[in-house]
């Protein structure tokens, strides 16, 4: 991922480093897939031919708490974003695994959110809702997945000091994709969950 | 350029073949014994290039002294996979398919540990061999395990206890996590022993947790929504339904497109329709298509909009709601929830007989108002 | 090029002499080993040299090119007369469908890319782009992708929808092949090429400019592809939500376009042509750029007004956002949406205007020379004035509701696109061609290329205005004598004459390929600057080396090559050479840096990218299939992740074993 | 360059004078009935006045444009010249001509913006006609308007049947995929989409048959959907709407059209409507188009003489020669002609023959079996029924009676 060695001291540039300015891009891209994702959901989520209707089975308590799950895993991976910068391994280490089992916890939380849901009676193919819904958080909970994957496998390789290119970019790298994804979670909170049909 | 290794299983992939051409040709085409024995020829196959493109025993010297070669966990592994699979033959598909990726993955784990530690005199540069070929499916794989296991032992947990404690008992166990993580970034002293102690506990407690949770099963009123389909029932009388009419929606995402807007304004009811410059009682719908009535509501009172789907000719149904067939106390009919003053909602029907073969017309009334109904006229 | 440090082994022989010969890569890894060459099949398969990326790119949209086009003629020969019988209906649905993905997705787009790639380190100045084993696995993904919409063709069917692919119509009901399966997944990852190469290029000429070189002298050519990379970034994942729910529709029962569902079949044209409209503008801005790189050439002057030419680009970016539903006034909109997106469609030909008022006077009172790149981008001005015409009487949007899906409105974009984009890509050839192999295209042959090109496609697609405003519909597999009309204006002898011209065309395109044999074989080297050239790409050797420029020069000019060749005579403000092309560079040669470090081929990325046709298609027949796509693609990626972006000096085999990496050190 | 000057000169005739020459030609030219440049109502006229001058300004600007750019050729070309000044542009320069263009715009965009809304309007509507496109065929429902003495809907499918000067708004829709109606002599395209209604002005001057075709990509037989407009005077459309209401009349006993009546009671029933057609038991026959065909509907056949056209309006039901003689006719002669309908001699038999006998094989449809598994079995337009052509004899006797 790291690949400066192209780069030269003196040339033109933002000032950003390669591997920031392409993450910081990247999420620009993501912000329309979700944007997509988010419209299709805002403008399919009232038609209910057919099984509940979203104010019937949302469960806001629950979605409140696993919100605040995920936006305390923020806070944790500054702490590993700072530990990083202050070449402490040991913290770098924890406070990843942190994160990771708080985003556990949230993707456990949603998997335990769709079961429920569908036994209530709202499946993928039921409503225009159901599949937008499931699409949209379905994409989400892939982010947050895909996320945890990537810090567990930064431990693992940060346990064995192979961290191909700068340690601290790496993790501040993961961090931005990390709060990223917490922030279109806070979007779709309050679009999905809070603002009512 | 074909050693031992190779040799072997070369010729366990030509056995593998046969094998299944001979299946496809005596037993069946393509069943699913036939995808197992490709998926076997296709699994020896790449084992047998893996051990070709990487030159297996390139060495003509003797391996070194048993002493070099370290313990190894894949033997074991590898017996726990074929017990699974056998154990799958008996019981059921799920751990068959178990024991086979367990099986697999040990070999090639064994394979290539057995390769790197005859690659050569060093050991650091065999092991760092092998890390280079299995590292980057060993961490991910590992890693999507441990979060699997992670993940569905927590949703189990919450499936089976209560609303409210599902929200609590999820805030703790996050707290926990937090505490736990800032106890140990607060004393990096803490002993490893204690620190793998509490991990450890922790990993229990939770497949523990995971474990019973399965064993319960659903919490009551989520095993009985699932029994029941609650929200599947459409009753379309004048008092509110337990479930149906739970939390009306209010708004419509689809405002314009409809076929008509039915008002029901001081006690009438009434259809504007795009075109027609005056309010109608008769709507001339399309046959076997679905249109879309938006019902508005401009009574204090919490009112319905209820489509009778007419009498159908002996045997087909007349038409079709879009949701579930409403036909309790013998009325074919369907409806929107009771909506307050001043909410709108739509009700999608596809009208697939036309009227001359009804005995009754097709209506749109609201239970409630008396003398209040549109017709839809069929053609 | 001996300045490439590279750990060299032969310093490592005496100092390791009783290291046991069985600790080498070749000895250890086998056919696994990390591939460090940069000569053979295998530099090229795992390169992630920008210049052979690029040239892959070319060389496989070339290919598709070709596909695209006999597809075209099929089509063309199918509606030459009353009731055509080359093609059945399902058939031609099926070639039109193709036709526009092909020409879209795999070829113009790719072109594009492939020119980008190649030139835009050497236009700014740099040694390769910011992530070049991206770069790599960009190409793979666009040729798996291309690979697997075509595959279709031989498991089933095609896609069958039109390229705009609208619901419902694209639904598993309407469309029961898996045509429109292999297209949607196909797309979706030749959509990951095209993400991944805009942010490469982005970050590319944000941080990787040289010396002086600030954003206003930049390239024209760079800038205008920078602007379509924006564009790609932001529409890519549009459409990507767009595949995916139609995908989810087609294979896992989602709901999405299902009307009776209460569904809206318009969700589907907002989301496409929300890309759609910007991918237009990608299409058509790396041409741009092109033309406005070989009229200031040929003119011998600076193109006229660079900051007006840069800033109606960047407004073309922008305002290309808010105009997408020009595509559909007749889809029932409403009136209010019809006339704000009328008036902005209306307000985005005023910066495209600027840019042919900009040609037009970067010609007037220079010194042109009439090379086939300059002809070909004066044939793009002339032809792109034509489609930018009829684009502003589309913009009319009542107008629009009489032309909009009729031959009219494929006059208009062929105008536009095969004036515009595929003329500007002409020139680019004849032009960067001597820099890209270091020999000539035939000017001869070019020039008939030309000629024949510019008459077949007036032929093809002059008619085609008057086909469309005599109502003759788009996407019909048979027209009839009975709605042809008589007389001057009669729809049969106009298509006719469409057909006949399809054909000049195909014979344009086929000089071009004879001049690309001819000049494969041809034994005469090109000079170091054959047509007198003005920015950096031409600072360097043809074709370059791998490390593009022995020493990154220091920018002081827009055009700097230029200014360092010519000064101006303070008297007649006319320019004299002070410097040939070779003194130039051999300025450079004497400053060469001693340290250049350049990163190593790579297999991940081309194992990455044969992961994802496997999952698509694991998606389409058997989910075991995608699950081994799956483990492929988690493989690859942690592979990659794991590994060193340079290879470290136990990578290279020893001279006496492998000569590769001795070969690696020579230019 | 060449076309470009040809169309130009084409599209403009009107307005530029430069291009008289080419007035003649187009006015001598029997044009495709779809031309777009032949309004005969008022709203396609709206359009008309619009796009004549922007594609006339388009065509001056581009003749321009050639003239700047050729003139630049010839002059500038390198005849040894130095290299000149390294000029950078000429911003006031620049900017006048950005500005220019951009006034001429705001200047179309003005009048474009009160077409679109006038274009737009549904409330001065006089006589509603709810459209419903399938594939491959339109259905024409007229809603209960006492006015125009519609007192029980009427259906037809081929042919839109409006009267002259009246403004009729068409309320579209479609039964499976996207289609788009589109009569270019009388207004500009407005797509049917399933699960919405659009709205489409209509207005007539003249009583006559206006052509058109289904325009939005709808699989196989799109290029087969076309449609007929049909103008009829307020007379002759009262006479219309009289007959399409009037009852049923059974063929005599004993001729080959009743044998007809009950092969059509037989096979065609199961999914075209004739209203009030009877079974043997006296019952009504109710075809069930929803149980055979995907899209939930077929033809109505009920008067099917009366019209010109059959199979989506791809065939004639008149022979070449009757059809030219009602297309022809002069306004004032063509109610009569148009009413008249179809007789025995003026039938197109060859046509109609060939489509009873195997339909999917004159019109491309999804009536193969093995490709119906995605629809249950529905067919998507009219199998192969298999008729023996005595069958197809009496078919097409009881046919003719259907007046």
């Amino acid at each position: 991922m790291a690949e400066t060695t192209t780069h030269d001291a003196h040339v033109s540039s933002t000032g950003l480093s390669n591997v920031k300015l392409g993450m910081w891009l990247f999420l620009g891209s993501e912000c329309l897939l979700f944007g997509g994702l988010i419209s299709t959901y805002m403008l399919y989520r009232g038609r209910v031919s057919d099984g509940p209707t979203p104010e019937q089975i949302y469960d806001i308590p629950f979605t409140s708490v696993s919100s605040f799950v995920l936006l305390m895993s923020s806070l944790t991976m500054v702490l590993a974003v700072s530990a990083a910068q202050k070449k402490d391994d040991r913290g770098v280490n924890l406070w990843l695994t942190t994160t990771a089992l708080l985003g556990a916890t949230f993707v456990g939380g949603q998997v335990y959110e769709f079961t429920a849901f569908y036994n209530e009676g709202l499946g993928f193919s039921t409503s225009l809702f159901g599949s937008s819904f499931y699409t949209l958080t379905g994409f989400h909970g892939v982010h947050v997945t895909v996320g945890i994957i990537m810090l567990l496998a930064l431990v693992a390789i940060n346990k064995r000091s192979s961290v191909p290119g700068s340690k601290s970019e790496t993790v501040e790298m993961i961090g931005l994709y990390w709060h990223f994804v917490d922030i279109v979670w806070i979007i779709i909170f309050t679009l999905v969950y809070l603002i009512p049909v | 350029m074909f050693k031992t290794g190779s040799k072997l299983f070369l010729g366990l992939s030509g056995f593998a073949a046969f094998n299944l051409v001979a299946y496809v040709i005596f037993v069946e085409r393509l069943a699913i014994g036939g995808v197992a024995l490709s998926l076997v020829f296709a699994a020896l196959t790449g084992l047998a290039a893996i051990v070709l493109l990487i030159n297996e025993g390139d060495n003509e010297r003797q391996p070194r002294d048993a002493a070099l070669i370290g313990a190894s966990l894949w033997p074991l592994t590898t017996v726990v996979g074929i017990v699974l699979l056998i154990l799958g033959l008996i019981v059921a598909q799920i751990y068959f398919i178990l024991g086979i990726v367990v099986v697999l993955a040990a070999l090639a784990e064994w394979l290539v540990q057995a390769w790197s530690e005859s690659a050569s005199d060093d050991p650091a540069h065999n092991e760092s061999a092998r890390q280079r070929l299995l590292h980057p499916i060993e961490f991910p794989v590992i890693a999507t395990l441990g979060l699997g296991v992670v993940i569905f032992s927590f949703s189990r947990i919450m499936l089976a206890i209560s609303k409210s404690a599902g929200a609590v008992s999820f805030i703790v166990a996050a707290s926990l996590v937090l505490l736990i993580g800032a106890l140990f970034a607060l004393r990096p002293a803490l002993k490893p022993a204690l620190v793998s102690g509490i991990c450890v506990i922790g990993a229990v407690g939770i497949v523990a947790g995971g474990i019973a949770g399965a064993g319960i099963g659903l919490r009551s009123d989520l095993a009985e929504a699932a029994e029941e389909g609650h929200y599947l029932h459409r009753e379309c009388g004048v008092e509110k339904s337990k479930y149906f009419d739970k939390k009306a929606m209010k708004n419509l995402s689809l405002r314009s497109n409809a076929a008509a807007i039915v008002e029901l304004r001081d006690g009438k009811l009434s259809a504007i329709m795009v075109g027609f410059n005056t309010p109608q009682q008769l709507i001339t719908a399309s046959r076997a298509n679905p249109v879309t009535f938006i019902f508005r509501n401009f009574d204090p009172t919490e009112r319905r909009l209820v489509a009778s789907l007419g009498n159908a000719m002996a045997g087909a149904p007349a038409a079709e709601s879009d949701g579930e067939e409403a036909d309790h106390a013998g009325k074919n009919e369907t409806c929107t929830q009771l909506i307050p003053k001043g909410a709108e909602q739509a009700l999608t029907i596809k009208y697939n007989k036309p009227t001359i073969a009804q005995t009754e017309p097709f209506t749109l009334t609201v239970p409630g108002v008396a003398g209040q109904s549109i017709e839809v006229l069929v053609p | 090029m001996a300045i490439i440090e590279r750990p060299t082994p032969v310093l490592d022989i005496p100092a390791l002499p009783a290291a046991p010969p069985a600790i080498t890569p070749s000895r250890t890894f086998g056919a696994l080993k990390r591939p460090v060459a940069s000569t053979g099949w295998k530099s090229w398969l795992f390169t992630v040299d920008h210049k052979k990326i690029g040239l892959m790119y070319g060389a496989t949209a070339l290919f598709f090119f070709i596909v695209g086009g006999l597809e075209a003629v099929l089509i063309r020969l199918q509606l030459a007369a009353p009731e055509g019988k080359v093609l059945n209906a399902d058939l031609y649905n099926q070639m039109f469908t193709m036709h526009a993905t092909t020409m879209v997705f795999l070829f113009v787009m790719p072109m594009a890319a492939g020119f980008a790639n190649y030139f835009i380190p050497l236009q700014i100045g740099a040694r390769d782009v910011a992530f070049p084993r991206i770069n790599a696995f960009g190409f793979w993904c666009f040729l798996g992708g291309g690979i697997v919409i075509n595959l279709a063709w031989f498991l089933g069917g095609a896609a069958d929808g039109g390229w705009f692919m609208y619901a419902p119509n694209s639904g598993p009901v309407f469309s029961p092949s898996n045509g429109i399966d292999f297209w949607a997944l196909g797309l979706q990852i030749a959509g990951i090429a095209s993400l991944t190469g805009a942010i490469n290029l982005i970050v590319t000429v944000l941080n990787m400019r040289a010396p002086g070189m600030s954003l206003m002298k930049m390239p024209v050519f760079t800038w205008l592809v920078t602007v379509v990379q924006f564009l790609l970034l932001f529409a890519i994942p549009v459409i990507t939500v767009a595949l995916f729910l139609l995908t989810f529709q087609r294979s896992f029962g989602a709901q999405f376009f299902d009307v009776a569902a209460g569904a809206d079949p318009l969700l589907w044209q907002h989301l496409f042509w929300i890309f759609g409209h910007p991918e237009v503008y990608v299409l058509i801005l790396p041409s741009f750029g092109i033309v406005s790189e070989v009229l200031p050439v040929f003119s011998r002057k600076p193109l006229f007004g660079y900051p007006f030419v840069v800033f109606s680009g960047a407004a073309i970016g922008f305002v290309g956002w808010g105009v997408w539903a020009h595509h559909m006034f007749a889809s029932g909109l409403g009136p209010v949406s019809v006339a704000v997106f009328s008036v902005a469609t209306m307000a985005i030909a005023v910066p495209t205007g600027v840019k042919i008022i900009n040609w037009t006077l970067t010609m007037w009172g220079g010194k042109l020379v009439f090379s086939t790149a300059m002809k070909f981008a004066v044939g793009l001005i002339l032809l792109f004035t034509i489609g930018g015409l009829s684009g502003v009487t589309h913009s009319v949007a009542p107008s629009d509701t009489q032309q909009t899906d009729t031959y009219y409105i494929v006059a208009h974009f062929h105008y536009v696109l095969f004036g515009g984009s595929v003329f500007g890509l002409f020139a680019g050839f004849y032009y960067w061609w001597p820099k890209m192999f270091g020999k000539l295209l035939n000017e001869r042959l070019g020039s008939l290329n030309f000629w024949f090109m510019v008459i077949g496609m007036n032929l093809t697609f002059g008619p085609m205005h008057i086909l469309g405003l005599q109502g003759q519909p788009r996407r019909m597999y048979q027209w009839t004598e009975a709605r042809a009309g008589e007389g001057f204006f009669n729809i049969a002898f106009w298509n006719l004459v469409a057909s006949i011209g399809s054909l000049v065309l195909t014979l344009g395109i086929l000089f071009f390929l004879i001049n690309i044999v001819v000049t494969a074989r041809s034994k005469v080297r090109a000079p170091l600057d054959p047509w007198n050239a003005r920015s950096l790409e031409w600072m360097t050797s043809n074709p370059p080396k791998e490390h593009n420029f022995d020493s990154i020069p220091k920018v002081e000019h827009l055009d700097e090559f230029f200014h360092r060749k010519y000064e101006e005579d303070p008297v007649t403000h006319t320019m004299r050479g002070v410097a040939t092309a070779e003194q130039v560079l051999a300025e450079l040669e004497r400053n060469a840096d001693p340290h250049i470090h350049m990163p190593s081929p790579s297999y991940w990325p081309l194992v990455l990218a044969v992961g994802l046709p496997v999952i698509a298609l694991g998606v389409i027949y058997s989910t075991m299939v995608a699950i081994v796509g799956g483990f492929i693609v988690l493989y690859a990626i942690y592979g990659w992740a794991l590994e060193p972006a340079t290879a470290v000096a136990s990578d290279f085999d020893t001279p006496s074993t492998n000569g590769h990496a001795v070969s690696t050190t020579h230019g | 360059m060449k076309v470009r000057r040809l169309t130009s000169r084409y599209l403009g005739p009107r307005s530029l004078a430069a291009s008289g020459s080419l007035l003649l030609l187009a006015s001598c030219a029997t044009n495709a009935p779809q031309d777009t440049w032949q309004p005969k109502g008022p709203n396609a006229k709206m359009i008309d006045d619009l796009q004549q001058p922007v594609f006339a300004v388009a065509g001056i600007i581009g003749i321009i444009v050639a003239a700047c750019v050729g003139f630049a050729i010839w002059r500038y070309k390198d005849r040894g010249q130095p290299i000149p000044e390294q000029t950078h542009g000429k911003p006031a320069l620049e900017v006048s001509l950005t500005v220019i263009p951009a006034l001429i715009l705001a200047v179309v965009g003005v009048f474009t913006f009160r077409a679109i809304f006038d274009l737009a309007r549904t409330d001065d509507t006089q006589l509603v006609i709810n459209v419903t496109g399938q594939q491959w065929w339109w259905e024409y429902d007229y809603p209960v308007q006492n006015e125009w003495g519609i007192t029980q809907p009427i259906i037809s499918s081929g042919q839109l049947v409006l009267p002259i000067g009246t403004k009729v708004l068409l309320r579209e829709t479609s039964r499976d995929v996207i289609h788009s109606y589109w009569i270019p002599a009388l207004n500009g395209k407005r797509d049917a989409v399933p699960g919405r209604v659009h709205t489409l002005r209509l207005q007539a001057d003249a009583p006559g048959i206006y052509a058109g075709q289904c325009t939005e990509f709808c699989g196989l037989s799109h290029a087969n959907m076309r449609m007929e407009a049909v103008a009829l005077s307020d007379a002759d459309f009262a006479k219309w709407v009289a007959n399409q209401q009037a009852a049923y009349q059974a063929p005599a006993e004993g001729t080959l059209a009743k044998e007809g009546e009950s092969v059509f009671l037989n096979q065609c029933v199961r999914c075209h409507q004739v209203s009030g057609l009877k079974r043997a038991d006296g019952s009504l026959a109710i075809a069930a188009p929803d149980e055979n065909v995907w899209s939930g509907a077929a033809p109505n056949l009920t008067k099917l003489m009366t019209r010109n056209t059959f199979a989506g309006a791809m065939f004639n039901l008149l022979r070449d020669a009757c059809r030219d003689d009602v297309w022809r006719a002069e306004s004032a002669a063509f109610g009569e002609k148009y009413l008249g309908g179809v007789d025995e001699s003026c039938l197109n038999v060859n046509d109609l023959r060939a489509w009873l006998r195997n339909a999917p094989e004159v019109k491309p449809m999804y009536a193969n079996p093995a490709l119906l598994t995605d629809t249950n079995g529905k067919y998507r337009g009219m199998p192969n029924l298999g008729l023996s052509e005595s069958d197809i004899d009496k078919l097409v006797a009881y046919l003719l009676t259907l007046k």
